[in-house]
């Protein structure tokens, strides 16, 4: 198994406020990895360096060993790193096709084509279908997102992301406002997907976590407060004291 | 398990692989404009006049509509492409007129492309500031180097050589100028119509809809920007290129706010991003503008402004987002049936 | 505005219909709305005037008009407009036209329509010779400019002026024939600042300032009428450029009569030289006044501009009459060119050579008169003068028809 | 050589505190409702109109008209604020760009309907005219009694701001909209307020500064550009930046004029795309 994202001491401060502290982390290939804490514990931060939205005050941040840390996201992206958000970022006024096509095209290089009708690209536009049927999704195809319910707008972000065939996959609360009959196709849809990916999964959703992971972090006011399996986890006295208590009680 | 649908046959690709497709309606701005010019032959100097914004609102809409970058300054790409025309006609240099079309659409691409380098990085407001001051710059540069603008009173003595060499302009009849200038739109509208259907274009109104979404998916925002802004200002360029070739002359007002700001009017009226607004848009404010200023001299102002008020307060999309409240309220009422 | 525009044109209806006359359409180009909203005003009411006092000598022909707004400076829709009066309305004589660049911009159509065109108010010089159907009742800025350099140097005996002006052709015009005249006559300019364009109203200060540095004998401002000569004098007024010793002078735009009163005792003093104000003392123009007060109020007061329409109407009623009531073109302009007639400025002419007006310039000081309203009073005046741009062929009226 | 510099520094401090007047409300409504009112210079323009009006036909005094103007604008702007700027929050600049055009075209021919198309002339009492003598430099009285004024303003804003709860309850909002309606803050009637405070600002810069500026239907267009300059160079609401932008602009402009009066306006021009692209979100704005 080889390491596919990895940070090195990375620190990230607004001004006094330290947002991450020293943060140690390795995303192994294959690996279906949560990231989970209390609110506040700097986990979308965690995202955002990764992949380049922000850029970290100490520490190195590797992809397969290279040091990407001040590489920007567009570049990222073309590597490989692709990501969720938590609070949907759609192109709200396009059909759920066109979202998806859109992320496509970039993705093969057809995007900066300019002289022929997209809808000429058929290869983009059977990939999405295919990446809409996998998210049960093709139904709503021809649909505009602003009249597109909650729970289906969320399975659009996804299409998105996995419309970036990334290496690594990082999922900010996929599942969150996704009814629980529904949030089994995000599941299913993360294990159609090649096993080489790196998966890593931010949530609340204790079951979906637990159910999906096989690896750990607990971030705790922007440190690693403990890592291990959810056997472990699941078993940590003092996780449970911070998190899962906590947690318990929403 | 049943096989999945081949992508033709569900709705939603149905629409994208058929939407660049001419449709059925589409010839019939170009007949009405065709009409005009057989049925008003006396009012073809507002028809020409006509075709100009309507081509510089298609380039506005361009960058606006489909990027979504919000300009206070896209007269200064029309001004470069009238200067342009005038200043090679004026000093006799080159006037040939579909030559001097290229040269104006390459300066004001040149200047687009240099400005939106260095501008397109803002947003809101202060990108509105920014293109609004580049284009005064530019005004005032035109008003400082009078030896070579003519400054305030404008360049005059431009001749333009009949077209092909056989058709001549007429000042008082412009019936040459009219069609060469619905010519000239036709080969920018089916270029503005292709980009905007490309993927090209599909990433454009994608940056429009989520700038921060495109950096997510890899896009060369910026990148993209400066192309369509560049692009939009070589189509403004060449609006600007025909209208000194239309008026043989140049001056000032093709670089003022005034200019910028009646195109924005337009283009958001006619309803922006949807590449008929232009048309829609233009017909509408310049018919209104021309008619009631001619009945109430003094106060057609103000039913224009009611105009504008009441649309933005009503109907976002502008005229042609009016025709779509319409047809949503009909289906509905169809459908319970 | 509206009502007064469709009352008087019902009233020439009206008395067209009693006397079965000949109809002349007179297709007026001038901008009702937009910043020369106030100007249109003015010249169409010159002419209305005109018509309203005069009607024995329209008579029997029967005049209308037919307006159209030339909105904005821009040229281009009041080119439009030109061309519409002449496609059509199919006017016979057209007229009008505030701005230098709308005059200029509406020349090739002018001369492709081949009908008479009266300018009552542009005044870059060379404008006539763009269009040999360009006939102007308003004034070149070399009648004013030029004249005033030499009542400067002989009569004011100042030695040193500071020339400011609108940075636009007519305030490029103005400083050229002061220039020219002043050091003629023995003057030195000894600084020229540019302030500002025609557009927004400056604030004045700063180039006050730098003219009051250079303690000049005098300073020779040309701004358009309006909004710009109301700061100026205001501006002269508070830096205490009277109290050193710096006389303010200019064409008569700085003293419009519509805007003397508001000027206030800080205009009393100022020197200008123009070819009319309202306090002209002559019949024709205590005639004209009182028929715009009575029509227009007691507080309103036609202006040079309102005497530009005035005066344009009357040449065009000379045509009409003269080619009795069948407007020829080339024939109309040769009948403008022996048109003389007594207007409420004095004595004044076409000039057969260059279709431009002779008039009498005046010297004026604005006092306080007795009912402590402001007034100009005339302490100078040359008689005939022509356009000294065209009479002496300076470039650019070098060239043209 | 000082007299030279002092006269420059009060001549441009003036004009420069007529563009802080009007412009002050343009910066805080902008920051705080994230609105293009491209209109508050029909407000500006309405209040000088006003203004004028009532010495002319009431015979009110100076400082009480610009009072009248003061109250009667600012109500004016709230009824069109709750009537049809509320409607608007939610929608794209262009959206607000076309709205508040429409309403400026609408001021316009109204005001020359109603009005008439000419400059109206404010008369400023006499003890205003003339010079005073401050030392070290002779100048204009009005431009000093501007300069007073504005600081004055200046002075209170600030206080205003900063020392009383609804100033912490508009700079919250200004910070962070959602919070400040989670915190219980009555958002509309905060926006109503605050819109209606700065209109009648600007009805106070409009009369103010008439005898710089002029005051004729054209107003609304012609300053619109200026306005906003000292806006965004100053930074969306910031009392501070506009006021300093107000400064900067006036003197440099004043400077400039003086020495190199062949460069019309294009300096300012150049300052500003030069300031902005150093500095997008303007001198004293949040980066975003």
């Amino acid at each position: 198994m080889t390491t596919l994202l990895e940070t090195r001491s990375v620190s990230k401060n607004f001004g006094a406020l330290a947002a991450s502290t020293d943060i140690n982390f390795k995303l192994e290939s294959g690996a279906r990895h949560a990231l989970i804490g209390p609110n506040g514990a700097g986990k979308t931060t965690f995202i955002n360096l990764l992949t380049g939205v922000l850029l970290p005050s100490s520490g190195t941040v590797l992809l397969k060993g290279r040091d990407i840390t001040t590489m920007e996201q567009a570049q990222r992206v073309k590597l490989g790193i692709a990501r969720t958000f938590q609070i949907n970022r759609l192109f709200r006024g396009l059909s759920v096709l066109e979202n998806v096509y859109i992320s496509i095209a970039e993705r093969v290089g057809a995007a900066s084509q300019m002289l022929a009708p997209a809808g000429t690209r058929r290869d983009v536009i059977d990939e999405a279908m295919a990446l809409l049927e996998t998210l049960k999704l093709a139904n709503d195809a021809h649909r505009t997102i602003a009249g597109l319910p909650y729970g289906r707008q969320r399975l659009v972000e996804l299409a998105i992301t996995l419309g970036q065939k990334p290496e690594v996959l990082l999922l900010d609360e996929p599942a969150a406002g996704v009814p629980s009959a529904e949030s089994h196709i995000i599941l299913d849809a993360i294990d159609a997907l090649p096993k080489s990916i790196g998966v890593l999964i931010i949530d609340h959703d204790m079951d979906l976590v637990f159910r999906f992971a096989q690896r750990i972090t607990v971030l705790v006011r922007g440190a690693i407060f403990a890592e291990g399996t959810p056997k472990e986890i699941g078993a940590n006295p003092d996780v449970r004291a911070v998190y899962l208590g906590q947690a318990a009680h929403v | 398990m049943s096989a999945p649908a081949p992508a033709y046959e569900n709705p939603g690709a149905q629409a994208l692989t058929g939407r660049h497709r001419l449709r059925l309606w589409e010839p019939l701005p170009w007949l009405l404009a065709l009409a005009f010019y057989f049925l008003f032959p006396r009012h073809l100097g507002f028809g020409t006049e006509l075709l100009i914004t309507v081509l510089f609102a298609l380039s506005l809409d361009l960058a606006l509509g489909y990027a979504g970058i919000v300009t206070l300054g896209h007269a200064a790409f029309f001004g470069a492409g009238a200067y342009t025309v005038g200043m090679l006609a004026h000093h006799g240099i080159w006037n040939e007129p579909i030559t001097s079309l290229f040269a104006a659409a390459a300066v004001a691409a040149a200047i687009g492309f240099a400005s939106g380098l260095v501008l397109l990085r803002t947003t809101g407001l202060t990108l509105l500031m920014l293109t609004l001051c580049t284009m005064a710059l530019l005004e005032e540069a035109a008003n400082l180097g009078h030896d070579w603008t003519g400054g305030f009173d404008g360049l005059t003595g431009i001749t333009i050589p009949p077209l092909f060499g056989l058709f001549e302009f007429n000042p008082l009849f412009p019936k040459v100028q009219y069609l060469y200038i619905l010519g000239v739109l036709l080969v920018c509208f089916v270029f503005v119509r292709t980009l905007v259907y490309s993927p090209f274009g599909q990433s454009l109104t994608g940056i429009r809809e989520n700038t921060l979404r495109m950096h997510a998916v890899g896009a060369p925002v910026r990148t993209r920007l400066i192309v369509c802004y560049t692009i939009s200002a070589a189509v403004a360029g060449v609006a600007g290129g025909l209208w000194a070739q239309a008026n043989a002359y140049v001056n000032l007002s093709t670089l003022g706010l005034d200019r910028a700001a009646t195109v924005l009017i337009i283009l958001v009226l006619g309803g922006y991003g949807r590449l008929y607004g232009a048309f829609v848009g233009a017909v509408a404010y310049m018919v209104l503008a021309h008619f009631l200023s001619k009945l109430y001299p003094t106060a057609w102002q103000l039913g224009l402004g009611l105009m504008l008020v009441i649309i933005a307060l009503f109907f976002r999309g502008g005229i042609l987002g009016m025709g779509d409240v319409i047809t949503n309220w009909l289906r509905k009422l169809r459908a319970p049936s | 505005m509206m009502k007064r525009i469709l009352a008087a044109s019902a009233a020439l209806a009206i008395s067209a219909t009693l006397a079965h006359a000949q109809e002349v359409k007179v297709g007026v180009n001038l901008p009702y709305t937009g910043i020369g909203a106030e100007f249109a005003q003015l010249i169409d009411r010159g002419m209305e005037i005109y018509l309203k006092i005069n009607a024995d000598k329209v008579k029997p022909y029967k005049i209308t008009l037919i307006k159209r707004d030339a909105k904005n400076p821009g040229g281009n829709d009041a080119r439009v407009a030109t061309q519409e009066l002449l496609t059509q309305d199919n006017v016979d004589i057209l007229a009008g036209w505030v701005y230098s660049p709308n005059a200029i911009a509406s020349a090739p159509v002018v001369n492709a329509g081949k009908k008479p065109a009266v300018i009552m108010n542009a005044g870059t010089a060379h404008i006539t010779n763009m269009s040999q159907y360009y006939l102007r009742t308003s004034f070149s800025m070399w009648h004013a400019a030029y004249s005033m350099g030499e009542a400067t140097a002989k009569q004011l005996k100042a030695k040193t002026a500071v020339v400011g002006y609108t940075d636009f052709p007519p305030g490029k015009d103005t400083l050229a024939a002061f220039k020219r005249s002043f050091e003629a006559n023995g003057g030195k300019v000894i600084d020229e600042i540019p302030m500002g364009g025609a557009g927004a109203v400056p604030d004045m200060t700063p180039f006050f300032q730098r003219a009051k540095d250079k303690k000049p004998d005098v300073f020779f401002v040309f701004v358009p009428a309006g909004d710009h000569a109301a700061a100026v004098v205001k501006t002269y007024a508070a830096l205490g450029m009277r109290e050193a010793g710096i006389k303010l002078m200019g064409p008569g735009d700085i003293t419009q009569d519509t805007k003397l009163q508001g000027m206030g005792d800080a205009a009393v003093g100022l020197i200008t030289m123009h070819h009319y104000n309202a306090d002209l003392d002559n019949a024709e123009n205590k005639r004209f006044v009182a028929a715009w007060k009575k029509e227009y109020g007691a507080n309103t007061t036609p202006d040079f501009m309102a005497v530009g329409g005035y005066d344009g109407m009357a040449l065009i009623v000379h045509m009409v009459q003269q080619l009795k009531g069948k407007i020829d073109p080339e024939k109309a302009i040769a009948a403008a060119k022996t048109f003389k007639s007594n207007s409420p400025r004095g004595p004044i002419s076409i000039d057969p050579d260059t279709r431009d007006i002779i008039m009498n310039e005046y010297l004026s000081e604005v006092v306080k008169g007795k009912d402590g309203k402001l007034m100009q009073k005339v302490i100078g005046k040359i008689d005939n003068v022509k356009d000294a741009c065209k009479a002496q062929k300076i470039a650019p009226c070098d060239k043209g028809v | 050589m000082i007299e030279n510099i002092a006269s420059m520094l009060l001549g441009g401090m003036a004009a420069g505190m007529v563009l802080f007047i009007v412009s002050v409300g343009l910066s805080v409504t902008m920051g705080l409702m994230g609105f293009v009112n491209l209109a508050h210079g029909a407000f500006a323009m309405l209040g000088g109109y006003i203004i004028v009006l009532s010495m002319r036909h009431w015979g009110v005094g100076f400082a009480a008209a610009l009072a009248i103007g003061f109250v009667l604008t600012a109500a004016i702007s709230m009824v069109f604020e709750r009537l049809l700027y509320s409607r608007l929050y939610k929608a794209g600049e262009l959206d607000q760009v076309l709205f508040t055009i429409g309403l400026v075209f609408m001021f316009i021919a109204g005001l020359t309907v109603v009005v008439g198309p000419e400059n109206q002339p404010v008369p400023i009492p006499a003890e205003l005219r003339g010079q005073l003598n401050l030392g070290i430099v002779q100048y204009r009285t009005y431009s000093i009694f501007l300069i007073v004024v504005g600081i004055v303003i200046a002075v209170g804003l600030w206080l205003g701001f900063e020392r009383t709860r609804f100033g912490a309850q508009i700079r919250a909002a200004v910070d962070n909209r959602r919070m400040a309606e989670s915190l219980g803050i009555n958002i509309d009637r905060l926006f109503a307020i605050t819109f209606g405070f700065g209109s009648g600002m600007a009805a106070i810069g409009g009369g103010l500064g008439a005898e710089f500026l002029g005051l004729d239907p054209q107003y609304a267009l012609k300053y619109l550009v200026f306005f906003l300059i000292v806006v965004s160079v100053g930074g969306l609401g910031s009392i501070f930046g506009v006021f300093w932008a107000s400064i900067i602009i006036g003197v440099l402009d004043f400077v400039l004029k003086k020495y190199v009066p062949q460069g019309g306006t294009l300096f300012i021009y150049v300052l500003t795309i030069m300031l902005l692209l150093w500095r997008p979100q303007g001198l004293f704005g949040k980066p975003q």
